[in-house]
């Protein structure tokens, strides 16, 4: 790891910025949904935000990604559009979705976010397709597959590796381990204390990294991702992380761990990367607020616009289940 | 376990698990998240039985969906008797083969050597902004699957009682439980209910409502704005959809002459073509009318409110078509 | 290729991927054993492809059906036009989650940003006394899936022209290839055949027979023999059963007054329910009797020959219910 | 591999014994379909007669196993009664399954032989429910799980591995490598050089063995058996071997590697064991051509009994549907 790309101060203070847009893009959604104005199944991702931070500082607009119902923060790191995404969340015609796919079906072609699923394992054998195409169109385009460490049990996760592998695909597949599946912890799904020792048998690289440390999360992710740039094949990388939000918004949390828990809120990534760019001298205490005074703004600006659109027309559901519009 | 019998379609099943577990030490239950570390259950159906009857009875299974069916088939075959739970029906998806090839199938390939007396529990349902991976109906499939039983209570009592029978049944069954009922309290009389009758859930001359599930409760509450109208709408709640108690339902057919079915699937090659076209061919000539079908809309379902209160059946779009049928 | 206009159903569908192929670099192969490594495909129906288009354009998969469906998705998403095999019918229980929860939604959930133009190609039909697990049809669970077309040609000039069709199509389709007409030749014109457009395969004034696949041929059969007893039979080929004709159906049922729907799946819950509804809900007090349904027997496919023979639908049946129905 | 328990004489010559009935059968089947006296689908063993033998060696009568379609000589050194076996093939109403099975579901609860399947890598979450089971019944009883180097890339594969593991289930996981999977080699299904490697990713002991020689699959099986009564868990064992009938009866075999096929053919493990028990004293040539002599009569016998035993009845289309008879 000590041989790994380590990120330079502008990537650190983007990586930042990014974290920073999924951290308080979070905590509105808990408001407004606390105070009863969104209502939907919210998945947070409170604590994982420098995993695809880190990650998406190594991918281009046009590189694909898919990911899950806990996966705003993949796509924010890969540059989704807030209006489009409140517009969604509040289930209205300006969605991106036009208010149909909601939460959990995120989509937006135009940064590459291609597929979000609810359906656990289903994200990696869609992204192995996406690298299939990425391969042929021979653009050097990478395909990063999004997903828990639960899901790394289901069969979906075998088969696309394995076929990822064989077919030398530009895919990376990300584990985010954030320790539990729902209510299920990690030593309670598996034997294994890694889900990366299973890389090898699909002959492809494997690795643990702390997934909250951004040094290590863009030097693993920088690796893969210049080696299926390269047309050299699939990696993964598993990524340790915790969810502080637990499951699903709304749980007791019981199930949890306690000193598990308390541990992983000491490291919360997020103050300690922010100390880190000020002890280095990345940023001023002042460049830092107003980073975040920026993003605040934004989001006040598509969370008003995205309450101001109409809801869709019933119209809808005759509409995009085909090209053309049933009758 | 509480003794009053007031109990909600969740302490219900719960309690139906209980006690077949305590009565037949052969009854075993697993699938994701249903032991008491993990909460038994992410609505609580299975709370306290890992910790009564021991988590070699009782397990929490990785997200493994095809291991979960096919080690309760094999289980089955082996001599116990488990009830296995796919959280929720659209998941059902990724264990079909083993329910379909294997579990409704042993028996026949077996030339009735071995048997697969397993319960799938699964619940579904619209009406909570889900999206369209959460909340479809798909009964239709499995009934089109010989080999395969399907039950969907409407309410406490019959939850209870249909667990029972279907924990009894040496075949496989497939248990509905519609998730915005749960907790809907009710009587419950802990008496069986035995599979393939339906109930007549309210009395009526002049046509007949078919129902299960969500479209029970709706039918009743149809049924009660067109007596205001003079229309005495006869409410049957199917309780079994495979087999389905053709004898109720052409008896009430008979005395009515008009008939409407009525699910949450969508609309087309759902349960409802099926049940039509026996009522056809078996009355025509004493019928007034074709039997007719309300389902959801043919669409994945939507996010948005408005949207997803469209897309699925109702007591005004029942009422509605009973109008419509009175002439 | 061949130049000549006669053609087996391996041939025409043969020759329909090689021209597709041909036209548009975007359309793709996929799935066990279609290299010509491995001969084309395990009827041979891939023969070719590998060595003319080249193994990226042509994969043959190791045993991995959700990967090659998830692969066909993600490739179909990020622009590509997949044409994916799942070997056999029944195998496709295995990806039900990929087809159903994702290739048949995706388009909606976005909004319609993205869409599937995938086809899967699967063979089914008994006859060759394979058993319970290889002579499924199951194209009820996809008509009765928003997002689905499927298709069934009955003949090569059919194969040919509904693949044309089917690849063009910018959703996804289910291409149902019946095994034991693999075999017997017709004329190909090459041309395309749209989706969702019936043909009257033999007129007749007495009653209407709705077949697809195995039951065309049957239907005309049965015809011939009607003939004799001055029963005039026509005989529709539905061709698609997602869409389906409903004018065509409906237009001959009310010439004839009298419908049988005829298909190899069981009975119970088949396609013959919604399209019997259908015609009894449109043509009531035009019909001479309510629309009939001739299936399967309610079992899993036997293996001994006189099982599989009692099993099925066959030419004798269907004449013996229309004699019955001209009373 | 040293350290493994070598089989004693006795041992080795009952391997020889059920290998060679294992062989006479096949080679017969062989003779009755190029006879066109047995009609079916048959997926001969030749060449893998030692894996089963050896494996059956450390086996009793009530260890459960499944199998697959290539299944025959597992069936047969689980000691599968040859007449209900013959009687099957000739889909007889005296057959094992009554002859609604046929040659790819043959069943025998009796001698443990719980489940055979069509369904590439089903064998292996059933197995781990019948590990379950064995487990629950406390008698150290073990469950066995064959299945083929093709099934070792389908997600059942990888869930099941998992599940047993986690569960420390009585169950031996046993990949017969045969090198090819239908038409597809070894090699172009994956990445990896063998299979067993993947153990570690489910935390349980995996081995890769000649399972043609008799010594190394008796030793690894018998140390994955004791190990899996004591109540240790899984193994996986991976047993190299090849198949000298192809895929399926009839294929042409072109696809084969051809200096790999001569290999395996000078390799043939039959003729192998037969030397090494005459040349080691362990039987003379007279006591085997005895031994031979008798399994020809008890297949002579076999067949006849069949072929003169009437076919099943059509009523058998309602019976074992369901535990009740379908009116
Ligand atoms: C096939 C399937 N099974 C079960 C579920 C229910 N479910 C939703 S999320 C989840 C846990 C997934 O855990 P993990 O993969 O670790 O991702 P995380 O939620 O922790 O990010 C489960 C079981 C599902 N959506 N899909
Ligand atoms: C799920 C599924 N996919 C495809 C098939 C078709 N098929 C039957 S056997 C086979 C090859 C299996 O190879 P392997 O596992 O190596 O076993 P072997 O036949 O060599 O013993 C395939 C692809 C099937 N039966 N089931
Ligand atoms: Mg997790
Ligand atoms: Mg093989």
């Amino acid at each position: 790891m000590s041989n790994y790309p380590k990120p330079d101060n502008e990537t650190l203070l983007e990586i930042y910025r990014t974290a920073n847009l999924i951290k308080q893009n979070d905590e509105r959604i808990i408001k407004l949904m606390m105070a009863g104005k969104l209502v939907m199944p919210y998945y947070s991702p409170r604590g994982q935000e420098i995993i695809p931070s880190a990650v998406s500082a190594s991918l281009e607009d046009d590189d694909y990604i898919c990911t899950i119902y806990r996966g705003l923060h993949d796509m924010l790191a890969k540059g989704f559009p807030l209006d489009e995404m409140w517009a969604e969340l509040a289930g209205r015609e300006t969605g991106t979705c036009k208010g149909k796919g909601g939460p959990m079906h995120l989509t937006c072609p135009e940064r590459g976010m291609m597929v979000t699923t609810g359906i656990v394992g289903s994200s990696m054998p869609i992204a192995t397709g996406l690298g299939w195409a990425a391969k042929l169109d021979g653009k050097n385009r990478v395909s990063v597959a999004n997903f828990g460490d639960g899901a790394a049990n289901i069969g979906a996760f075998h088969e696309s590796l394995n076929m990822a592998a064989l077919y030398e695909l530009p895919v990376i597949f990300i584990c985010q381990n954030n320790r539990y599946a729902e209510h299920t912890s990690f030593d309670d799904s598996s034997k294994v204390e890694t889900i990366s020792i299973r890389a090898e048998g699909y002959g492809m690289p494997g690795v643990t990294v702390n997934g909250n440390d951004p040094d290590e999360m863009y030097g693993a992710a920088k690796v893969a991702i210049d080696r299926a740039r390269a047309g050299e094949g699939p990696t993964l990388i598993e990524a340790t992380t915790f969810r502080f939000n637990g499951h699903l918004l709304g749980e007791s949390g019981a199930y949890m761990d306690k000193d598990l828990y308390a541990q992983a809120q000491a490291d919360d990534p997020m103050p300690i990367l922010r100390k880190r760019l000020v002890d280095e001298g990345i940023a001023s205490e002042d460049e830092i607020a107003a980073i975040e005074a920026d993003i605040t703004a934004r989001i006040d600006a598509a969370q008003k616009a995205a309450f101001d659109a109409p809801f869709p027309d019933v119209i809808e559901l005759k509409r995009d289940v085909y090209a053309e519009e049933i009758d | 376990m509480t003794d009053t019998n007031k109990m909600d379609m969740i302490g219900a099943i719960n309690a139906a698990l209980h006690d077949a577990m305590t009565e037949d030490e052969t009854v075993l239950v697993l699938g994701e998240e249903v032991g008491d570390k993990q909460e038994g259950g992410v609505m609580g159906v299975t709370k306290g039985l890992s910790t009564k009857f021991g988590t070699d009875r009782v397990k929490s299974t990785p997200i493994s969906e095809q291991a979960i069916i096919g080690a309760a088939i094999g289980a089955a075959v082996g001599g116990y008797k488990p009830v296995a739970e796919i959280m929720l029906m659209n998941f059902i998806a990724v264990p079909m083969d083993m329910i379909f090839n294997h579990a409704a199938k042993l028996r026949f390939m077996s030339g009735g050597q071995t048997n697969v007396p397993i319960v799938i529990r699964t619940m579904t349902g619209s009406g909570f902004s889900t999206g369209g991976q959460h909340s479809d109906y798909l009964e239709a499939w499995f009934a089109h699957t010989p080999g395969m039983k399907v039950v969907a209570p409407s309410n406490p009592d019959d939850a209870y009682g249909l667990m029972r029978s279907a924990i009894d049944d040496p075949d496989p069954v497939l248990f509905i439980e519609h998730l915005p009922s749960y907790w809907t309290p009710g009587e419950v009389t802990k008496q069986r209910i035995p599979i393939g009758k339906a109930r007549v859930a309210r009395e009526g001359t002049d046509i007949t409502l078919v129902g299960h599930s969500l479209t029970v409760g709706q039918g009743l509450a149809a049924a009660e704005e067109l007596a205001k109208d003079g229309i005495s709408m006869e409410v049957i709640d199917l309780r079994s959809i495979a087999p389905w108690d053709k004898e109720a339902v052409l008896s009430s057919a008979r005395k009515t002459g008009r008939v409407i079915v009525a699910h949450e699937a969508v609309k087309e090659h759902g349960i409802g073509a099926e049940i039509a076209s026996v009522v056809n061919e078996n009355l025509w000539g004493e019928l007034k009318g074709p039997a007719r079908r309300i389902g959801s809309a043919f669409c994945p379902v939507p996010f948005s409110k408005p949207l997803e209160e469209a897309f699925a059946p109702n007591a005004a779009k029942i009422g509605a078509m009973a109008k419509d049928m009175m002439g």
